[in-house]
């Protein structure tokens, strides 16, 4: 008898004394099933990634097309999920105290296995910013060998993470910024303080930081923070809260394209800062979803005044970034918070609202596909196009 | 009624789960635990009445009147006459399969639900999937013949993820033991 | 400088970073706050502490005359709480993971300073149930010197820990039985599956376990777990799936008293275990209240057929147990899962709902004093009279 | 419209929260991490304008004009411009108090609030009490003049539990800091 077998006996043991069992035995009948344990397939374009909300651990994995759970991966409290671009693995960089809330604190990248979603291994790492629902916290390069993970204690740093060592490499101080955004072969770009995106080369274990001229205002007009970022055409998409939408080229000498306003693209009034001016404003906390193949923005949109960047989204509108025109307008029932879209040709939207309820819409009808209830509260990741 | 019979529960549990360990090895390690305990009566549950179940449409709970044989996404599925927690068939798993990544305890509670197909009562094995976080997808809290903590393979309030790697409770299957 | 301030220096100097603050000093108002933290009043009679639902860590404490919180205790998920008789602090038995979800595991009784709420020690002990929802797996002896906590891992024992020395004492194997009754200079009494209460008396580092006869029906009329217990009186209120109440002398030798049915006494035909049978019956987690100085027992009842022990409620029954009559029945608006009942003359109930709400009723008239939203959808604990 | 003027607000949570230790002191600290980043510009905030505040109900925010300053457990409470989270006056704890068993952090996140009985803006302080579980009662999300994450101070997403003994979120105080 091994060990295993021996702890085994010993509770089944334990089941014979608490139940009175002394008992004949039934007949094998033949029908008696097996345990077994699902397996995964490889990350899929139309599967949507869904965090639970506060206090919730897990992100559960639907698909679009039949608005199904397929799986869970472990996404610890304030934890950031990363898919390897080669679907082999999931990232999770995660923080946990040894006794839950209180403790010797832990932080780290958990590995997955994609395929049996067992834990691989852990990468320790010298910390991270512990906050809810912010998807450029944490990002996987194009080439799947590196990750950038955000650090704020409250001194902003960005923790560089080798994923083929599956080692910590170094920290890169980043003060007055934050937000990463990949810039393959140079390293990572980042929204400033002080209006400008900042630009990290990174030349082993050096690394040199430059800056675009000031372009946004992020005290009176900020930034979102969940921007969007096409890997294939290397461009970030940005949104304003008044509604004002540009598209940088990402590079070593990033350049930021003119901003038009999402309201103008609408036919309506460009909206303002100023209380009192009722308009459509951009909010939520993932605020929009770019379909990259269509180079297509779908943003929530609330009617209201300023300062109501988090406000439940009464519809979405749909922003052609090519000819700048708002193309579609879809009502939105009961409020959403956080929006994604699959980047296949299905382009199939996800709007999860603050009670944890998601809804599938096909972007092209409106439609609504699949409702989905208690899906997750938190941000929603797709399989990104390399 | 369709009298349940806990007393032979156990056995078979063991013939499950336990695989290759015989009985006798089982009941030698229990040792001081035995001398420990007062042998217990059988339950008050007649053999006699067992052999002889009434199954007709009077003597079906609530639940067993209104089972279903196709849907086992839904509460009402057959099997589930016990069940306490979120459907593994909802989570990516099947209805004797963990999701990806979770664990079957190797250890359950049990419940005795009538196929309304064949009107015949069966054994079911409710193992939890354990190892990752609550699945959150289709809770469901049936209650024929669940008792109390003293008698806990009956009842479905414990978060049976013993001998796992990790206790955290992901979702529940309903496995076919045997005919009850 | 010390390292704490070297620390906190460190952390406002990133502020300075972040925000650009190379500006002019705002004169001081006069009118700037100090931060402080605030002191709890020693457990009172009034108050209920009600655990938040699964995946909450913590138990809130509401006063039962204004509906308000006045604090909370971390109680981790699935842990059990226990008031210090002489009310100097309060004991958390608790098992937490390494690393949350995973990792080693940790089982301890927790004990906060009912003052200030600050962790005084953690006890390690050797297990203990994972369960939610019962009240009498973990309990506090009259002296207050001595923790029982209940074990299954799934073999049944429980756990001795002595709470003036802080430590573990033993575990004592309690095979086929479980939820423990304090029972004073004896040790401890539970309940079996073969429908006996098995007494263990405690004499130094040996035991003897006593059982009654029968007198249940563990599988076809099982006692509810969450039965009630007088400290003053020694007694034990226990009460079945179909409503049979019957109250136990718990002692050396403890005697059971004649069952009454919950039916007759309210003049309704008595309650069966078979099918179609429609009748009213006791449901829910923590079924029923005892109010012992006016020895009133309230319990959760529901209509329905038998084999629905966890239904939502629809009225409140108060059962006299002297004169073994329902003297008064209260319905309940949006269902019930928990009752507790605070033990002054004031006599105020709370009742919670599985949407996390709690109502706080007056015993006397069925008024609803306040209504609480999110209060906690785990069971409720007062403070007993010793 | 009241310009909400972040540029002065290190300073002075600086002396708040630094308690003895001196601006130069931190200066020094700063070391390598001054080398590193640029000067920053003044942000584009005016403090001309803010001199000269329009306090006319035109230019109040929505929350500005409906605020109240009787009742502080409620969200529409005037010092509650930018708070995110539990109201600790609703977890037993006070406006600028943490309740009992839980730990003030000593860095925070901050918003310009105007109190309706002089019309006049507050600088005001959301210091978060950490060290318990999420009190769960009165939350409230308030965005006046709320940033993203590159401007931290003034985001109120952050958890701000830095250099407590444990970052676990409780509930959100809001303290006077002085005349905006």
């Amino acid at each position: 008898m091994t060990l295993g077998q021996a702890k085994l006996a010993g509770m089944l043991l334990a089941s014979v004394i608490a139940g009175a069992f002394a008992a004949p035995v039934l007949a094998e009948t033949g029908e008696a099933e097996e345990a077994t344990v699902m397996t995964m397939d490889a990350p899929k374009s139309g599967w949507f990634f869904v965090r639970g909300g506060w206090g919730s651990n897990g992100s559960s994995i639907f698909d679009s097309a039949t608005g199904k759970m397929v799986g869970m991966i472990a996404t610890g409290r304030d934890s950031d999920l990363g898919i390897d671009p080669a679907g082999k693995a999931y990232y999770v960089a995660e923080t946990i105290w040894s006794k839950g809330n209180r403790g010797t604190r832990q932080d780290m990248v958990s590995v997955y296995d994609a395929k049996t979603l067992k834990l691989l291994t852990e990468i320790p790492t010298p910390g991270r910013l512990v906050i809810g629902g912010l998807k450029t916290n944490f990002v996987i390069t194009d080439d799947g060998k590196t990750a950038y993970d955000y650090n704020f204690d409250p001194a902003s740093s960005v923790n560089v993470i080798d994923l083929v060592k599956r080692k910590f490499v170094r920290a890169i101080e980043l003060p007055g910024c934050a937000n990463i955004i990949p810039n393959p072969g140079v390293g990572f770009s980042s929204l400033c303080a002080d209006g400008t995106l900042a630009t990290v080369a990174i030349k082993g274990s050096t690394q040199e930081i430059t800056r675009t001229e000031p372009f946004f205002d992020a005290a009176a007009d900020p930034i979102f923070s969940n921007f969007a970022y096409d890997r294939k055409k290397k461009q970030a998409v940005f949104l304003t809260y008044t509604g004002l939408i540009s598209v940088a080229s990402i590079g070593a000498k990033p350049t930021i394209g003119a901003p038009f306003s999402i309201q103008q693209a609408a036919g309506l009034r460009v909206a303002d800062t100023k209380p009192l001016d009722i308009n459509w404003y951009p909010g939520g906390m993932q605020v929009m979803a770019l379909h990259r193949p269509t180079a297509t923005l779908y943003v929530l949109m609330h009617k209201g005044e300023y300062w109501s960047p988090k406000e439940s989204a009464e519809e979405i509108w749909a922003v052609d970034l090519a000819t700048k025109k708002v193309t579609k307008r879809f009502p939105i029932k009961d409020g959403g918070g956080n929006i994604e879209i699959t980047q296949d040709d299905a382009a199939m939207i996800m709007v999860t609202d603050n009670k944890n309820n998601a809804r599938v819409i096909d972007s092209k009808t409106g439609e609504i596909k699949h409702t989905i209830e208690n899906a997750g509260g938190g941000h929603i990741t797709v399989v990104e196009p390399m | 009624m369709t009298k349940f019979n806990p007393d032979a529960i156990g056995e078979n549990l063991l013939r499950r789960f336990a695989g290759r360990t015989s009985r006798r090895g089982i009941l030698s390690r229990l040792g001081l635990a035995l001398v420990a305990a007062p042998v217990f009566p059988l339950l008050p549950v007649s053999r006699a009445e067992a052999a002889k179940p009434d199954r007709t449409p009077e003597a079906k709970t609530a639940f067993a009147r209104n089972a279903q044989t196709k849907d086992d996404t839904k509460c009402d599925y057959w099997r589930y006459c016990a069940i306490d927690g979120t459907l593994c068939t909802c989570c990516g798993g099947g209805i004797h399969s963990c999701p990806a990544g979770s664990e079957p305890s190797p250890v359950s509670w049990v419940g005795s639900c009538i196929n309304p197909d064949d009107g015949k009562a069966y054994m079911i094995a409710y193992r939890d999937c354990c190892g990752k976080p609550s699945c959150g997808q289709c809770g469901c809290d049936n209650t024929d013949r669940a008792t109390q903590l003293y008698l806990p393979q009956l009842n479905n309030n414990v978060i049976w993820c013993f001998g796992t790697s990790s206790m955290e409770y992901h979702c529940s299957t309903a496995m076919m033991i045997g005919a009850a």
